[in-house]
């Protein structure tokens, strides 16, 4: 048997984001809630301590405040944590708050004291701007967003008589994602409603780095269910078992 | 007829609970439809289909065909649904990544969505993401849904707070999408938008409120066009 | 158990493309060769004989001449088929011709004749333009094919320092595809290789047809493993047991 | 060293054969890189990798990871290659579409991409597609792969039947890509294409032949930058 034999898996958390500078742009994979979330990276993200990041995230830090996505008996966390730590100087994301404001989210907290710049895209234009970044499409078109406050300063453009906006590929320095398994090649697979951003994130980032609970030889993924390409990932990291974080 | 037991000020009769606007809305979804319903009075829908209407219930975090929720303290971090709750596992569901979810929503192969609503303009125009004087708001996936499906129902209570009109000639809040809701379904009426005459019609009252009645509590001009009927 | 009840099985291939009227356009699914092509679709309607049919396909009409992706022992099937029987007026597709002019192919056959029109589009491309009429995106750009016959007429346009053209959306009237197995609410499955343009096919056809190995109860793919959504599919046609066509 | 025994004309020594040319093709191939072989030629470069170099195999209709072929006669039409063969299902391979083929292609994240062609000018332009008087062609891949690999390496016989120049100053074939090719290797030379500066630096040649003998079958000028060494 025959194995690419590039070792990418990372000893610990901490390893696996060592190198992420200040200033850096991360795309924290997900929807929102436990699942998906590569909470571990995120926590070692925070640890680390390096500042002036862009975040990247779909649903981003309503699950601390709401408990939106996790189970009752656990404290929530979400990318909230970036902004009550200061490192985070932007978000780019779909759902920065949640609908109450008692008490007001982390992300809500830093927009009010003019810490945060909140950049709020609608999820299907997130994600398909993200998706284009992977596949090499610079812009595109989509009917999304036209006579809405994101249409502003965007070109606007007729195809067959309705109207659509230009949107651009969004990439970044680093992908933080979370998958079921790895194999040791990188190759992911995800479960359930887990999958959202990650596989797509996977693609648009110089650098990716995957949570998994499971990492397995070459061969342990059926070849029908590897959802992300080994070529896409750079640094595996597997949780400890038993782990009581989702 | 379930119906509302908060004071209505001047209301002629009570007004429908949320329930029973749910229970309205749901009668009007057409067996094996793709659906995407938004949290709240929409979400409540499901509880109220027609007898024998079984719909494919889509979420945008990536799944199709879900039903019933865990029961509290229960469920699965790995089987979520957009609003954060945790479906059951059901024969038939799938599971998939956001770029499908909303490849399906916008190349327009939901059906129909049912969405709340804080403004919504006689032309049809959809105002649910931002009140703005709180600066900041949440968009998700309701301008792609507002957008895009092929029908647009908002569920919602027919005023604001202090009676404040929701049904607006112009949204003054910032538009989800212009020109997008199909039909608006509240707790005293049944509206159609005619987005290509530009008319608001009122077809449905609820038991107890006459054309006048509605119309008191809506700032968009409403039109009669055909017979108007109880909200049954 | 609740099912969604609509009922998209065909009792036959013939009874499935019935309604398919002249001058149609028609995505036909695979990527070229036996595996993942609608083969049995594909007879019944050439058997249906309408004509001024636009084909959409990928590599095409090469299988019947070179043996190109079909097992030794077996006459090979293709898309020249619809060229052979003058039904078809144009294709769009990747790959009409193979390196060998002897003999000739349907397609150039009819090319050379004037018979039919023949238009040839980057496979990248292709794929893409028919992924985005499913996406509802209406135009893309892509730095494939600047600088080539294929960029005349297309517009032009630089993003950061490279130039890309625009390219459009691809729909068709009907998509007749391949699948491993479906449920009876239409959800598909795949196998292998034979995935390539039928999962995005089915997505942009007003009317997807889809002809199957094997159909199940709903609750018969695993949720981690449907690739078509049921959404997509309007008509599921069953394949004989046994059936030695690949 | 394996070389041709077809006839040269005026060759002052004999030219490589095919296996020859893949062989040294595939001795830049980076390990663990992430590489699509054209057929052919480039194809051949799989049975002649150094030691301790395992690639992942890219193939456009949507595999990753294979290696060997099915023999002859057997295989399954499931699990094909883009050139119509059957490989055999080894651990660790991925099946997916053609969106995501297209996506791994067009984003750039082919390492290298090994191709045939007709003929590649001086700056790099690849002509590999159509010819002219044929009226028709088959494009596939191949323009995805030239314009969007991280690097394009050509693996082809220096010259056309009679001798005709396949390198030349200005392609007059339609193109595939413009400027897009790295690196040329032949069965009489090794041609490192600097586009930067739009020159052709000769590096290797085949046993007996000289600069002078590899420009002699060259349209596009050559040039030396550092010493030119033996195809080894």
């Amino acid at each position: 048997m025959t194995i690419v034999p590039i070792n990418k898996i990372s000893n610990s958390f901490a390893d696996a984001v060592a190198d992420i500078p200040s200033g850096a742009s991360i795309m924290i994979g997900g929807f929102g809630g436990a699942g998906g979330q590569p909470t571990r990276l995120m926590m070692a993200l925070r640890d680390l301590g390096v500042g002036d990041l862009t975040i990247i995230g779909n649903v981003a830090g309503i699950s601390k405040t709401t408990g939106y996505g996790w189970p009752y008996h656990l404290d929530p966390v979400d990318q909230g944590m970036f902004f009550e730590s200061g490192q985070a100087k932007k978000i780019t994301c779909s759902f920065p708050v949640p609908g109450t404001t008692n008490p007001l989210s982390e992300i809500e907290k830093a927009f009010r004291e003019g810490r945060a710049e909140v950049d709020i895209v609608p999820q299907g234009t997130l994600i398909e701007r993200i998706r284009a970044a992977g596949a090499g499409v610079p812009a595109f078109y989509t009917p999304t967003g036209v006579g809405t406050p994101v249409a502003e300063g965007k070109e606007h453009r007729d195809f067959d008589g309705r109207t659509y906006l230009l949107e651009t590929a969004l990439s970044a320095d680093y992908a933080l994602i979370r998958a079921q398994k790895a194999d040791t090649r990188g190759n992911l697979q995800y479960i359930g409603t887990s999958r959202a951003f990650n596989p797509a994130m996977a693609t648009a980032a110089t650098i990716t780095i995957v949570e998994v609970d499971e990492i397995v030889e070459v061969g342990g993924i059926d070849p029908e269910r590897v959802e992300t390409l080994s070529t896409y990932v750079n640094r595996i990291v597997q949780r400890e078992a038993g782990d009581p974080m989702p | 007829m379930n119906t509302s037991t908060k004071p209505g000020g001047n209301d002629p009769a009570p007004r429908l609970d949320r329930a029973a606007i749910a229970k309205r809305a749901a009668r009007d979804l057409i067996d094996g439809s793709t659906v995407n319903l938004g949290i709240g009075i929409p979400a409540m829908c499901a509880d109220f289909l027609p007898d024998g209407v079984e719909l494919l219930y889509h979420a945008e975090n990536g799944i199709l065909g879900f039903k019933e929720l865990s029961a509290p303290g229960e469920g699965d971090p790995n089987l979520m649904d957009a609003g954060g709750s945790f479906p059951k596992l059901v024969p038939g569901m799938a599971f998939f990544d956001s770029v499908e979810s909303f490849s399906l929503i916008r190349g327009g192969h939901i059906d129909v969505t049912v969405l709340g609503a804080l403004q919504v303009s006689r032309t049809g125009d959809l105002a649910n993401w931002i009140i703005p004087k709180r600066g900041i708001g949440s968009i998700g996936g309701a301008m792609d849904l507002a957008a895009n499906a092929k029908r647009v129902v908002i569920a919602m209570e027919h005023t604001a707070r202090g009676n404040t009109p929701k049904i607006v000639e112009e949204c003054t809040f910032p538009l989800t999408a212009p020109g997008c809701v199909d039909e608006i379904v509240t707790d005293i009426a049944v509206i159609k938008i005619d987005r290509v005459s530009g008319r608001m019609i009122l077809r449905e009252t609820a038991p107890g409120w006459s054309f006048e009645d509605v119309q008191a509590l809506t700032e968009a001009t409403l039109v009669v066009d055909g017979e108007i009927v109880e909200i049954s």
